[in-house]
């Protein structure tokens, strides 16, 4: 069940600072209305992981890891490869994050990654298939927060692609109908890099990757994500709030920009090839 | 459910005989359960959901409740025989994103001020699923509000655009969803013209979003109107004595 | 863990309000004590259900769908397709409905109805086998209480009973060991309709069939049921109380005449040809 | 567990040897535990329950007290080697249901309002199941209520009657239960001549029915003899200077 | 998430009479420090588990039935058969023990007795074994506490071990790769026998098989046991609380000590030959 | 992973080269996180381990409140890439036991008593799993205590000691975990000479234990003193115009 959280009621001030220093163009951290927190990307930190990025964003950090198994394909795709995101908002990020099963910002967080990497089209799943129709490569995509200072949204699907463009999967010989390791490894191929940009709006105004005194205060926030030929990826309106019609087309512009941007750091930091689009 | 050979034939008639533009056959009605404090039934197509509403009422547990307003709660659930492939009991995970989504766009209109400490419940009940559900479902929630005399800002109308075959549809059906390229529902708040629901299932281009956040207005334009005719219709029932 | 619930406080003045009137035979809706609410059964409104039936008692209204899988038999009955019924009071049908799964009432629900469609052998079960020991029926009967104005017992047997004698459940044919759909459908043979009534007793005196707020002041009540035979199908007192011993005779009596009485309701608006019984 | 042949013999005899009106041997022991507030024992063949009691007690969390009487809480639960198959850990769906029906048997005999704000917490431990466990348990339950000094309007004791190879038979074994034609677990306040619980599984003619319930009334009555004499021995043991 | 227990405001009067009397070399039940309570122990007292054991220790009472199915061995040890232990805190053993699934404290004390079980080698798990790689003897061992008068490990270890020792599994042939029972039953071979004593330290005093109102004010505790052979088998510490070091030269002595106490009794009690160890 | 013919080569080294009583290389770094009242970092070779303190902080719910000490709720809690097969997301029976030992470790030097009615909540992420995470965790948990500003009257240092191929090795790695005699963590309090976590995994002797106990000593003050050391980094990071 859905639950309407608290509104901080010392927000209000804080409020009124950040819209007055957003009619000047400036933020509370020095920032422009349109700045991003500068990124860290950190792959391959961990051995038992077939995959691993630590990404910061600002202050904010994720840790996802990835893990590989040989499992059955779905029955209507026997064909594919599966892959499944986890997101835990861990209580050691925020005393606003519980203990226990992910709630339904974990779980929002979860899935639009999922649908960034999988309408992205951002793996050849038919590339990760075993035997058809019987063995198939599965991959556990598992999102860890583990400082939250405001946009999960934006590191963690940084580092969801950060983890798979680096990642090490065993390769198969299919003897006799079964399975045996060769011993040797492969990174998947990436066809597409979308990524995300968290926009907030405050009156008439909007800045992007809020930090969290922002984000406690914003009127309503939009995560949009867009792909290297300018598809639009990703939309998700993720708070309470109006988001002005008219406004919408500046933001579709900045975010095709931003995104941009971001996946220009990311070539920069992190190996990868990417293969020839579908 | 199979994939047609082709989801828009070559007199640009979709799979159920529409075209690009038009919304489904919509059913309407106020005050369908007897037990809540306001409740709706909304048909779109083959989409079909229920939603009540309960309270305003003493917020339980205690240290949930808010000193200057109202919390709404809100679940969006479906019956296990409204897909087709049976939905387990319980609430899924797509189940609890959409509560939230759907609880945010609420939150939007409703003046929750006017009842501090109090909660106000709100059940959207998905009885079959043939594409649109979760705006069907706030479409419905909001005349529920209504009904239960929660004083509102505005309604809000919501419907899914999409993209199949190519091209941009209103009020995608479960085929057109399942099949498409893309699937964006949007809902708003008409009086404001703005967005108080967005989500995206898919890829569209810049453009191609543009023109759908447009075609989206026009449908919910249509749905808003036969919203405030469905309101009518349940309060012009209430005879002037019982007022 | 069973918990007692809250009685309302105002409930006495309600109580003696009720009993009064069921001294002069009468009740706060104007109905005879063993008067039954008005019945409406509307089958066939769900096309992804194979089977579905809307019914309402009063207000009281219920929801069942039922939907066919393959699976396996139990191990001790190789030759017998399988059902389960599980129920749904849904939080949109009363205040006192909580989300999540199902409490204490909604479980009771499920075994009274599954017990009343098992023991009252309703179905022919052999007839749902396709493979013995390997491939047959499971059909998942899911009732939902929509709207709650008390006695959702005997509404929900209705609607379970409407939902399978209107079920099309698809034809298979067995090639090589395996199962083919043929495109075709067929009903499941109905080899006896038992029905409940729900009986509430204040005082010495009893009703049938309660609305919400005689349910709320009830000393105590049962819900029986009898099929076409007069046998009895279905006891179950489901409530704090004590049933005087020496009512239970008429109890019975009345019972099956009114059992009767839905089962003729039941005739005339579903297109139901009762098998021959075990 | 396999169907003998015949449930009943040539001699009226049922497989473990008793007539149709013959209850089991039946033990009864108060107050086995320590640390409950009360507690008991009840033996009927091869079902074996223990009851226990703790309470009145306050009752939380707190928005769950009633202010005129005390809430009764009861818990049925089986060991996991209680049955032929493992019970997976965890109440199941029976459990539930049978501690509702077993607390609102209980409601029926114990004063709650002698306690407002209080609450009672009953526990029902199958430790083996053959036949009548929920009857046997009710029993102990009513025994251990007892013996926490809870004071009660009567003594509740149960018996299932069943039918096996078409004809009524008392104080049902597993074996019966699982082969026979109905089983009804039956409770009574004796002092009331009241039904306090009555379910049924399986089928019965009216008139079997009926005479069921007198069936289970005769078992009743020798039950609740023996209850008092439970009851009786372990007040004895306590020495007058304990007292 | 693992919660800090309140503590009993009354505690410390009875603490310092504790502490006043153990520096008398005397216990409040008139015990001498290193005494166990008497240990009574039955065994096969149910017919539907597969081996029982009802032991108590002073108040203490434990019930451990064991059931036994046939299932997959894990893909690691195909030749060996698998237990697992559960331990429930019963809610009519205590007012302090909740109904629901295991806390912390239950699944402690199913760990530390399955790793008693495990480590001290109590069972020759290759000779459960039935078809290597498909088919072995899977044991359920769970324990119940029935009556909780402090200290629930000695005496649960303690049935767990009676209730193995007296087992009785049904044999199986295999006819054509198929199991079949023979009709026969064994009892497990035992080859090791290893106890636990709990130690309660006060001061620089310690106190063995702590009652209820000692386990309340213990400085600190700890389970430990040993074999026959004089081995070590378990060490828990099981409360919040330091150990001095110093002391624990005496603890292990002590505890060797007593646990070959409890193991006279236990053969005394329970017909077991103990096989050859390992 | 498989078992290495010798855990424990002709030269007496370990299958990473170390000596029995060396330990692996470790790192700490004292507050690691922002957001969080108190952090740090250890790793114990392949180990990696965070821990996070808030608090003190108001309890809730209000009943389970101490009037006399804060309570210490604890999580120890490993991410489901942290070793060889995948860890289910949710708490293992084994997590559960781990965040109660590593709490009552922890309740033993935290002052408690300074903070009536407060929580303060600790938790332990394994990031990455090899040998020791308990010790590891319990190391870096003491460390964000200290970091936290929240009394204590020690620093909690422990390390894991084993018996492998009959030999007694400090500090275990995986390989020696899984294919060892014996693993036993331990946690002291150095300054009272005490022991505040004790487990063990395996068989030893009398005489193996008691000179497994001195051999955690000796890791346990070399610990100790890095722990030392990364807080006095930390806190040198920190200008006098901060103070």
């Amino acid at each position: 069940m859905a639950l309407a959280p608290k509104k901080d009621l010392t927000a209000k001030i804080m409020r009124s600072k950040i819209y007055s220093l957003l009619l000047q163009d400036k933020r509370i951290d020095g920032r422009k209305p349109t700045d991003l927190r500068p990124i860290k990307i950190e792959t391959g930190l961990l051995s038992k992981a077939e995959g691993s990025a630590l990404v910061s964003m600002g202050s904010t950090k994720i840790l996802t890891g990835i893990k590989v198994e040989v499992g059955v394909p779905f029955p209507d795709r026997p064909d594919e490869g599966t892959f499944t995101v986890n997101a835990e908002l861990l209580p050691l990020a925020s005393a606003s994050f519980e203990p226990g099963p992910p709630d339904e910002r974990g779980i929002e967080l979860a899935r639009v990654v999922d649908r960034s990497l999988r309408e992205g089209r951002v793996l050849d799943l038919k590339k990760l298939c075993l035997i058809e129709g019987e063995k198939v490569y599965v991959l556990f995509i598992d999102i860890y927060v583990l400082d939250y200072d405001g946009n999960y949204f934006d590191p963690s699907l940084i580092s969801a692609l950060a983890a798979l463009a680096t990642a090490k999967l065993p390769r198969y010989d299919v003897v006799d109908g079964k399975l045996q390791k060769t011993g040797e490894y492969f990174t998947p191929e990436i066809r597409s890099l979308p990524f995300t940009v968290m926009v907030g709006v405050i009156g008439e105004k909007f800045l992007l990757d809020p930090q969290l005194e922002e984000e406690k205060v914003l009127d309503v926030s939009l995560v949009m994500g867009a792909d290297e030929k300018g598809n639009i990826t990703c939309v998700q309106k993720n708070s309470p709030g109006q988001v002005p019609l008219e406004l919408m087309d500046s933001i579709v512009d900045i975010v095709i920009e931003k995104t941009g941007e971001i996946r220009r750091k990311f070539l920069q930091e992190v190996p990868v090839k990417l293969a020839e689009s579908p | 459910m199979s994939r047609p050979e082709r989801l828009i034939d070559e007199n640009g008639r979709r799979v159920d005989g529409r075209r690009a533009d038009e919304l489904r056959p919509i059913r309407m009605e106020v005050g369908v359960l007897d037990k809540s404090d306001g409740s709706a039934y909304v048909e779109f197509g083959g989409t079909k959901v229920i939603a009540a509403v309960f309270g305003p009422r003493e917020a339980h547990p205690r240290h949930l409740a808010l000193p200057d307003r109202a919390i709404l709660n809100c679940r969006y659930h479906m019956t296990s025989f409204s897909v087709e492939e049976r939905k387990p009991l319980g609430m899924t995970r797509r189940e609890i994103e959409l509560s939230k989504v759907i609880r945010e766009a609420l939150e939007t209109v409703a003046f929750l001020e006017e009842f501090p400490r109090a909660a106000i419940d709100v059940y959207v009940e998905v009885v079959q699923a043939d594409g649109g559900t979760r705006t069907a479902g706030l479409t419905a929630a909001s005349l529920a509000l209504a009904d239960a005399g929660i004083p509102m800002a505005d309604l809000i109308a919501g419907v899914a655009v999409g993209k199949v075959d190519g091209q941009l549809v209103l009020d995608l059906c479960d085929l057109e969803d399942k099949y498409g390229e893309a699937d964006m529902p949007v809902a708003m708040a008409p009086r404001f013209n703005s967005i108080v629901m967005l989500q995206l299932n898919g890829r569209m281009t810049v453009e191609e979003f543009k023109r759908g956040l447009a075609l989206a207005k026009k449908g919910i334009d249509e749905i808003y109107r036969l919203q405030r005719e469905a309101l009518k219709k349940k309060f012009s029932k209430i005879s002037p004595e019982e007022v």
